[in-house]
C-alpha cells in the first residue's frame, strides 16, 4: 500500500511530503525522504517487550508488570526527574506533565541539551521570527550561524531556503545569498557566498561586532574580530543590511559554546537591529522532530518550556538548578523516568552514572545506551509509524504524525495514561 | 597532545542514531575526526587507534582524517563516546561544554569499547538484543 | 533572640531543602515552620536541631545561626526584611534572594544565585561564589536592585549579571561574562576576569586584576585613578558596549 | 437525567427581556427547562443578582501567539502561582496565565463562553490543542484572513464569491469561528516590513486596499449566512491620529443583516486616538461614539486598558513593532506565511503617563458614550489592555462616576485637558451590564440561536450568580462591593453542573468549540479547483492534505451550519 503525504517524525524539519510504502507491517519504500528519513522507515528494529533489570543480567515481563513497577518507582520517589519528550507526540507529552505535577517531580526535556539556550535568550529579548514558508516564498539572504544543516537538516536548504524557488524568489540558487558563520569547515559552508571563520569561542564578540557595525558604530572596529576580518564583518552587515527580507538560522554551534544563552540573545539582538534596515527574522534550527511541541505543550500547561520543578506544588523554572544535566551531576534525584530519548548517550558521563545508581524506567522504542543504565524499559509505538500524533515543526507550525499500519505496541500516550491512573489511585488512597 | 574536542551532530549519527546496537552507529560516534598534521604528529593513521583524556574521564576511540578541521580541534559527534569525555558543569545554564573540551590524545593499541561496556562502565547492567 | 539550626542527618542527603521560611520573621512566634524536602513537606525539627535562646519583639532581633551540612539547603534568607542570619559553612542555592533589609554572613561557599534580585540590606561570603552571584530574575530586566553583596573569595559566571543599583564586590577572581547587561550600580572585581560587561547599558564596573577576551565593542576613553584597598590604581577607561547604546563604564587596572 | 432547581434568583436576562426579577430556573440535561422533577438538588441563590454565563467575545487565551507569550515571560509565569488543588492543576502566570489559569479564573469570575480572537489557520492545530486544555468555557476562533494570498487574488479580481469560497474552506479546514481581519494588507506589507497607512494604501505586489478587502469580506461573510460578522481590528491600531481610518472603516460597513451587526469593530480603544504625535494624542471617541449610535450597522468592544503590568499580543506585526521602538523591551514577531503575523510584547501601562491616561479614560468614554449598550461591549482585548481579571473593577468605573473621580486624583493631572471622561456622568445600570458582558455578545456572534447568553427555555444552562443583592446596593457609592462581587461567583453553573463556587474551582470540566460550517456549491468547492490545490502545494510548506484540522482535536466539537447564497 502507497501512503502519500507522510510527515517525517525523525528531525525539526518535520517534511510532510514523504510518499511511503507499507507491506506487512513494515515501510518498504521512501520517496522524498532523506538520508535520516530513509534510515529511520526502513531499518526500524525495536525491542521485544518490557525487560526489567534482574541482579546482572535482564528478563522479560509484562506490560502490566511494567506499568504496576513503574508507577511504584513514582510513588517511592521524593525527588523524581520525567526527562526526554523529545520524541514522542504532544497527546503523551501533555499527560507526562500532568503526571510530573501529581508526583511533584521534575520535568524536562531534551532542549535542556539543545536549544535550551535559545529559550532562555528569548526570554530576555524576544524572538522575531517567522514561518519557514515566509522564508521560501520571500528572503533574499540566509545566515546560518553555528548550524550545519546538510548533515543535521538535511532537507532545510531544499524545502526552505537555498534551494527552494518560492513565490517573491522565482530562482532561489541564483537569487538568494547564503552567509554561514562556524567554528569548523562543513559541508553546508562549502556552499556559502561568504564564510565566517570564526575562533572557537568567538560567536559573541563577532555577534557584537556585527551589532556595533549596523548602529552605525563600525569605526570602533579592530583589524581582526574572532579571526575574522574587519573587512568581511563591514561586508556581511552590508549584505544583510541590503536585503529584502533576511533570515537566520542558528545550531547548537551558538547554544553549547561559551557564554551559551548570552550569544543567541547577542544574535537576536542583532536581528532586532536589522529590523531597522530591512526584514529580518532568526530561526532555531530545532532537532528533534517533536522537541518544539514539548515546548509548546509544557509552556501551555505549566507556563514554562523545559526544566519544571512541582517539588513544592507550584510550578518552578530555573535552567541551571532544574535542568536534568545539573539534577543528576548533583546527584539530586531518587528515580528517573526517561521517554523517548537517551540521556546514556547524550548526557556527559557523570549523569549517566547516576542514572545507573538510581531506578530508571525508560519509556522507547529501540534498545539504546539508556537501555543498559535502566531498571525497566517499555516498548512503545514509534509515532510516525505506528502510532500517531501532534508534532511541532521547528518553526511551531502543528502537523498531526501518521499512523502507517496499526502494529502490535501500545503508543506512549497509553503507557503514560496508565502509570498515571495508578498513581493517581494510589495517591487518592 | 592537547587538543580541543568538539562535538555535533553528524549525518551517519542521525542515520544509525535510532539503531544504537549497530556496528554503523558505533563505528560513526568512537570516531575522532582529526586534522591530517595532527594526525601525522601523533603518528596515527586512519583507524588506529587512540586514548582520549579529558578531566572528565578517557575513552579508547578511532582516528579518522577529515577536512575542514584546524589543527588543535578534533571532532567527535553527538554520542556516548564523545559524552565520557564531556564535564556535567552547566555554568548555572543547564547546558554542558559540548563544544569546548580540552583532551588529551595518546596513540593505543587497546581495543574501542561498545556501547555496552561504556554504559557497564558507568554502572549500568549490558542488555543483549 | 538566637535561633541554631543544626542540620540531622537525612536518609537522602543529596536532594536540596527547600527553605525559604527560613528568615528571622518567621521566628519571632511560636510558627509552624515547614520546609520542603524534594516532594515532601516536612516539619523544621525533622531536618534541624533546634536550639533557641533568649527573646525577641521584632525580626532585627533574631539571629538565625546555621550549621552542619547547610550546602544543600536552598533559599534560606529569602525576602528576609529584618535580622541576621549566619551560616557556618556552605549556603545552597538562592541564598538571600529578593532581600530587602537584614544581614547575612556566610562563612563558607554559597551556590549559585546568591543575592538574586536583591533589593536591600547586606549579604556577605568569606568563600566563594558560584554562578550569578547578584544576578536576575530569567526574564526579569532589572536584577539586584539594592544593598550590598560582598564575596571575599571568586565568583562563577554571569556575576552581577542585570546589575540594576547597588553593589556587588568580588574580592578574588570572576569567571566569564561579569556585569554582562549591567545597567547599573557599582560592580568590583579584585582579581581576574572575562568578556566583562557584555552588552552594558548603564552602572561601573571596576576590574583590578586582568580582563581576558574583552570585547571589542567598548571605547577606550582616557585614564581614571581610583583607590582601592589603599593604594591608588590607574585605571584604562572605556565606555560601552556599543553593540547597545554605549552608556556604561568599565575600568581596567593598567599599572 | 441530571435536574438543578436555582431558586430565589435575581435574574436579568436581556435577550429573553428580564430586567430584574425574582425567579427560579430550572435545569435539566445542562439545558433551561420548564420544569425540573421533585427531588431536584436546590441551588439557593438568595435573591443574588444572577446572569447568563458571561462571555468574552474577544479575548486572547489559546494558540501559537499566546503560548509565545508565556514561553518568553517567566517573569509573568511567577506573578501568579498556585498549587495543585482538589481538581485544580497547578497555574502560572498573570496576563498570560497558562490554559487553566484562564479557565478557572474565567470560570471564578463566571464566563462560561471565550471567543479566541485570532487563530492563524496554518497554526489551527495548536489553538484547538489549547481549547482542549481550557476545560471550563465553550471556544469559539476568529480565524485571520488579513494577509490571505488567495483572498487577495480574488478583491484584485473583484470576485466575492471566490472569497467567500476560500472562506468556507478555510473555516472548515481549520475549525474556525468567524472572519478575523487583522490590520488588513498590513500583515502581508509587513512581510516586507513595511505597513500600509490607511484603508486606501495599496498592499505591496497585491495591489489591493485595506478598503477592498474589507468590503470584499463583509459581502462574503453575509453570502456564506455565517453566525457572526466580519470582526476587524483597524489599520494603524496605536497610531495617533487613527481616529480617521476607524471612521472611514465604519463607513464601508453596509447594513446587510437584519440580526446582528455587519461589521464587529474590536477594541476600539485603540483606534480612537486624535493627535498627530504622541506628544499632542487626545480622545476622539466622541467622534467615533457618534459614528457609531448612528449606525445600527456596527458593534464594537472597548478594549480598555488597566493600569499595571501587561503582556501585548496580536496578529498586527508591524504595530508590535512600532511599539518595540517605543518601549525596546522584548520583542517576538511571527509571521505566517500565505497569511498573516503577530507580535508579542510586554508592556506596563502607568498613571505616571499622560499617554496611558488618555488611554484609559478613552475606553471608559467610549462605554459611556455610545448610547445602546447592545453596541459596545465590555472587553479588554485581554491581555492587551489588561488581563481580564480586570473586568470586575472595569465594571465598577462604568457603574460609578464617584470611583471614576477618585481615580482621576490618582493619574496624570493634565489628563482632564485631553479627555471628556470627567464632564461624563451616566453611569451604568445592572442591565447595561448583562448587556455588555454576555447577552450582547451572544447577539453579536450570532450564538443566541445555540441556546447562548440567555436564560430562555431551551438554552444552555451556563449560569453566573454574584454574590451581589441589586436591592440591597447603590452602585455609585458601593463600587468596591460590585468589584469584589464580579470577580468571583457565589455559583458558575456551565450546562447545568457547578464549575466554581466562592471563587473554588471544583469539577475538571469538559468544554465544547464551536465552528461554523457554510455548505457551499459543488463550484465553490476549493478541494477540487485546480489552480487553488496548485498554488497551495507550491507555496505553503504544509501539504494541503496534512493541513485541515483532524475531528480528533474537536473532541467535543460543534458547529454551526449554514447554506451559502452562492
Amino acid at each position: 500500500m502507497k501512503i502519500e503525504d507522510v510527515v517525517c517524525t525523525f528531525c525539526g524539519c518535520l517534511c510532510d511530503d514523504l510518499v511511503v510504502e507499507v507491506e506487512n507491517n513494515r515501510v518498504c519504500s521512501v520517496e522524498n525522504g532523506c538520508t535520516l528519513a530513509n534510515e529511520k522507515f526502513m531499518r526500524d528494529h525495536r525491542l521485544k517487550n518490557p525487560i526489567r533489570r534482574d541482579g546482572n543480567g535482564w528478563k522479560a515481563v509484562s506490560y502490566d508488570e511494567a506499568i504496576r513497577e513503574t508507577a511504584e518507582i513514582l510513588l517511592d520517589a521524593d525527588r523524581p526527574l520525567l526527562y526526554g519528550w523529545s520524541g514522542t507526540h504532544g497527546e503523551a507529552q501533555s499527560v507526562g506533565v500532568h503526571l510530573a505535577e501529581l508526583i511533584g517531580g521534575v520535568i524536562d526535556n531534551t532542549s535542556t541539551v539543545c536549544h535550551g539556550p535559545s529559550i532562555m535568550a528569548i526570554q530576555e529579548v524576544g524572538h522575531p521570527g517567522c514561518t519557514l514558508g515566509q522564508v521560501k516564498n520571500r528572503a533574499d539572504v540566509i545566515v546560518y550561524w553555528g548550524a550545519n544543516p546538510i548533515d543535521a537538516h538535511p532537507r532545510h536548504m531544499s524545502r526552505y531556503t537555498t534551494y527552494a524557488d518560492g513565490f517573491f524568489i522565482e530562482n532561489a540558487f541564483r537569487d538568494r545569498k547564503v552567509i554561514v558563520a562556524d567554528v569548523r569547515q562543513t559541508e553546508s559552508s562549502a556552499i556559502a557566498d561568504e564564510f565566517l571563520k570564526i575562533d572557537r569561542g568567538g560567536d559573541y564578540a563577532a555577534l557584537s561586532a556585527l551589532r556595533a557595525i549596523v548602529r552605525g558604530k563600525g569605526d570602533l572596529i579592530p583589524s581582526r574580530v574572532a579571526g575574522v576580518t574587519r573587512e568581511q564583518l563591514f561586508r556581511v552587515a552590508e549584505i544583510c543590511m541590503k536585503a529584502k527580507f533576511g533570515a537566520i538560522f542558528f545550531g547548537l554551534g551558538l547554544t553549547m559554546s561559551p557564554g551559551k544563552y548570552k550569544n543567541i540573545r547577542n544574535a537576536i539582538e542583532l536581528t532586532q537591529e536589522l529590523n531597522r534596515h530591512t526584514k529580518f527574522t532568526i530561526s532555531p534550527m530545532r532537532g528533534h522532530w517533536n522537541v518544539y511541541g514539548s515546548n509548546e505543550v509544557f509552556t501551555w500547561i505549566t507556563g514554562y518550556p523545559y526544566a519544571i520543578d512541582f517539588a513544592r506544588g507550584i510550578a518552578f523554572y530555573n535552567p541551571g538548578e532544574t535542568t536534568s544535566v545539573d539534577i543528576l551531576m548533583r546527584g539530586e534525584c531518587d528515580a528517573c523516568l526517561v521517554v523517548a530519548s537517551d540521556p546514556g548517550a547524550h548526557f556527559p558521563r557523570a549523569c549517566a552514572e547516576h542514572l545507573a545508581r538510581i531506578p530508571t524506567v525508560q519509556i522507547d522504542p529501540h534498545v539504546n545506551a539508556t537501555t543498559h543504565l535502566a531498571t525497566l524499559q517499555i516498548p512503545v509505538a514509534v509515532t510516525g509509524i505506528d502510532a500517531e500524533g501532534t508534532a511541532y515543526r521547528m518553526d511551531g507550525v502543528p502537523i498531526r504524525a501518521r499512523k502507517l499500519f496499526t502494529g502490535s505496541y501500545p503508543n506512549d500516550q497509553e503507557i503514560l495514561e496508565k502509570i498515571f491512573a495508578r498513581v493517581k489511585e494510589a495517591k487518592r488512597s | 597532545m592537547r587538543v580541543i574536542l568538539n562535538t555535533g551532530r553528524t549525518i551517519r549519527q542521525g542515520s544509525y542514531v535510532e539503531r544504537k546496537t549497530s556496528a554503523d552507529y558505533m563505528e560513526e560516534a568512537a570516531s575522532l575526526n582529526m586534522n591530517r598534521m595532527d594526525m601525522f604528529e601523533l603518528a596515527v593513521e586512519d583507524g588506529n587507534h587512540i586514548r582520549v583524556r579529558s578531566d572528565h574521564g578517557e575513552v579508547v576511540m578511532k582516528a579518522r582524517a577529515v577536512e575542514g578541521l584546524i589543527r588543535g580541534q578534533v571532532f567527535v559527534c553527538l554520542g556516548p563516546y564523545a559524552n565520557h569525555l564531556v564535564g556535567p558543569e552547566t555554568h548555572g545554564t543547564g547546558m554542558p561544554d559540548f563544544k569546548t573540551t580540552q583532551v588529551t590524545l595518546e596513540p593505543t593499541t587497546d581495543p574501542v569499547p561498545t556501547i555496552r561496556e561504556l554504559m557497564e562502565r558507568c554502572g549500568g547492567v549490558g542488555y543483549e538484543d | 533572640m538566637r535561633v541554631t539550626l543544626k542540620t540531622r542527618a537525612r536518609a537522602k542527603p543529596r536532594i536540596p531543602i527547600e527553605a525559604e521560611t527560613i528568615i528571622p520573621q518567621n521566628f519571632l512566634q511560636k510558627n509552624d515552620v515547614r520546609v520542603y524536602e524534594g516532594n515532601k513537606e516536612r516539619k523544621l525539627e525533622d531536618i534541624f536541631f533546634i536550639t533557641i535562646e533568649g527573646p525577641a519583639v521584632s525580626p532585627d532581633q533574631v539571629e538565625i545561626v546555621l550549621t552542619g551540612d547547610t550546602g544543600v539547603i536552598k533559599r534560606v534568607g529569602e525576602y528576609m526584611n529584618a535580622g541576621r542570619i549566619i551560616v557556618e559553612g556552605d549556603i545552597g542555592m538562592h541564598c538571600g534572594n529578593f532581600m530587602s533589609a537584614g544581614e547575612i554572613i556566610i562563612r563558607g561557599n554559597a551556590d549559585s544565585w546568591l543575592g538574586r534580585e536583591m533589593r536591600g540590606g547586606l549579604i556577605r561570603c568569606e568563600g566563594n561564589a558560584a554562578h550569578y552571584c547578584g544576578a536576575g530574575y530569567r526574564g526579569e530586566k532589572r536584577g539586584m536592585r539594592g544593598g550590598t553583596l560582598e564575596v571575599l573569595g571568586n565568583a562563577g559566571d554571569f556575576t552581577a549579571e542585570y546589575l540594576c543599583s547597588g553593589e556587588v564586590h568580588i574580592h578574588g577572581n570572576c569567571g566569564d561574562l561579569p556585569g554582562v547587561e549591567m545597567r547599573g550600580g557599582v560592580l568590583t572585581i579584585g582579581g581576574d576576569c572575562t568578556r566583562p560587561c557584555g552588552n552594558m547599558t548603564g552602572g561601573t564596573c571596576r576590574i583590578f586584576g586582568a580582563a581576558h577576551q574583552f570585547l571589542p565593542t567598548f571605547r577606550r576613553n582616557g585614564t581614571e585613578d581610583v583607590e582601592y584597598n589603599g593604594k591608588r590604581c590607574r585605571m584604562a577607561a572605556f565606555r560601552g558596549d556599543v553593540a547597545n547604546r554605549g552608556k556604561g563604564t568599565v575600568l581596567v587596572r593598567e599599572d | 437525567m441530571t435536574d438543578l432547581l436555582v431558586k430565589n434568583a435575581y435574574v436579568i436576562d436581556p435577550l429573553s427581556g428580564i430586567r430584574g426579577e425574582i425567579m427560579d430556573i430550572a435545569i435539566r440535561d445542562g439545558k433551561i427547562v420548564e420544569d425540573t422533577g421533585s427531588g431536584a438538588p436546590v441551588i439557593d441563590a438568595g435573591g443574588c443578582l444572577t446572569f447568563p454565563g458571561g462571555i468574552d467575545s474577544h479575548s486572547h487565551v489559546c494558540g501559537t501567539k499566546v503560548n509565545f507569550g508565556r514561553y518568553m515571560s517567566p517573569e509573568d509565569m511567577r506573578a501568579g502561582r498556585t498549587a495543585r488543588k482538589g481538581v485544580m492543576r497547578v497555574t502560572s502566570g498573570y496576563s498570560v496565565p497558562t490554559t487553566f489559569g484562564n479557565s478557572y479564573r474565567y470560570s471564578t469570575m463566571g464566563y462560561t463562553t471565550v471567543l479566541e480572537g485570532a487563530m492563524a489557520p496554518l497554526e489551527a492545530r495548536h489553538t484547538h490543542e489549547e481549547f482542549t486544555a481550557t476545560p471550563h468555557q465553550d471556544m469559539l476562533a476568529n480565524t485571520l484572513f488579513d494577509g490571505n494570498w488567495a483572498i487577495m487574488e480574488a478583491v484584485r479580481d473583484k470576485d466575492v464569491k471566490r472569497a467567500a469560497a476560500i472562506v468556507a474552506w478555510t473555516l472548515d479546514a481549520v475549525k474556525g469561528f468567524a472572519i478575523k481581519l487583522t490590520n488588513p494588507g498590513g500583515t502581508e506589507a509587513w512581510g516586507w516590513g513595511k505597513d500600509v497607512h490607511s484603508v486606501r494604501d495599496e498592499v505591496p505586489y497585491f495591489g489591493v486596499t485595506p478598503a477592498e478587502i474589507i468590503e470584499t469580506m463583509i459581502r462574503a461573510n453575509e453570502l456564506l449566512n455565517l453566525p457572526h460578522s466580519v470582526h476587524i481590528h483597524c489599520n494603524n491600531l496605536g497610531v495617533p491620529g487613527n481616529y480617521q481610518t476607524t471612521l472611514d472603516t465604519i463607513d464601508l460597513a453596509p447594513d446587510l443583516n437584519r440580526n446582528r451587526q455587519s461589521l464587529y469593530l474590536t477594541h476600539v480603544q485603540f483606534h480612537s486616538y486624535g493627535g498627530s504625535t504622541w506628544r499632542d494624542i487626545s480622545s476622539k471617541s466622541e467622534d467615533i461614539a457618534r459614528a457609531v449610535n448612528s449606525r445600527p450597522q456596527v458593534a464594537i468592544d472597548m478594549g480598555q486598558i488597566m493600569f499595571g503590568r501587561t503582556t501585548t499580543m496580536t496578529a498586527d506585526g508591524p504595530m508590535e513593532w512600532k511599539l518595540y521602538m517605543l518601549h525596546h523591551n522584548k520583542w517576538s514577531n511571527h509571521d505566517v506565511e500565505l497569511e498573516t503575523g503577530s507580535g508579542i510584547i510586554p508592556v506596563y501601562y502607568g498613571r505616571k503617563s499622560l499617554v496611558n491616561c488618555v488611554m484609559w479614560a478613552i475606553g471608559l468614554e467610549l462605554a459611556l458614550l455610545i448610547n445602546d449598550p447592545w453596541q459596545c461591549m465590555l472587553a479588554t482585548d485581554n491581555p492587551n489592555g489588561a488581563p481580564f481579571v480586570k473586568y470586575p473593577e472595569i465594571i465598577a468605573l462604568l457603574m460609578s462616576s464617584r470611583y471614576r473621580d477618585i481615580e482621576r486624583s490618582a493619574i496624570d493631572p493634565r489628563t482632564e485637558h485631553y479627555v471628556p471622561l470627567f464632564a461624563i456622568d451616566r453611569e451604568l445600570d445592572w442591565y447595561d451590564i448583562a448587556v455588555m458582558t454576555r447577552a450582547a455578545q451572544a447577539k453579536a456572534l450570532g450564538i443566541e440561536r445555540i441556546g447562548k447568553g440567555h436564560l430562555a427555555e431551551g438554552a444552555e444552562a451556563d449560569i453566573a450568580i454574584y454574590p451581589l443583592k441589586p436591592d440591597e446596593l447603590d452602585p455609585a457609592a458601593d463600587y468596591q462591593q460590585v468589584m469584589a462581587g464580579f470577580a468571583k461567583t457565589r455559583y458558575t453553573i456551565k450546562r447545568g453542573r457547578v464549575v466554581a463556587r466562592n471563587g473554588e474551582v471544583v469539577v475538571e470540566g469538559a468544554n465544547s468549540t464551536i465552528w461554523s460550517r457554510a455548505d457551499v456549491p459543488p463550484e465553490y468547492d476549493l478541494n477540487r479547483d485546480a489552480e487553488f490545490v496548485k498554488k497551495f502545494e507550491q507555496y505553503y510548506t504544509v501539504r494541503m492534505r496534512n493541513y485541515p484540522v483532524q475531528d480528533i482535536y474537536l473532541p467535543r466539537g460543534y458547529f454551526i451550519s449554514t447554506e451559502a447564497s452562492l
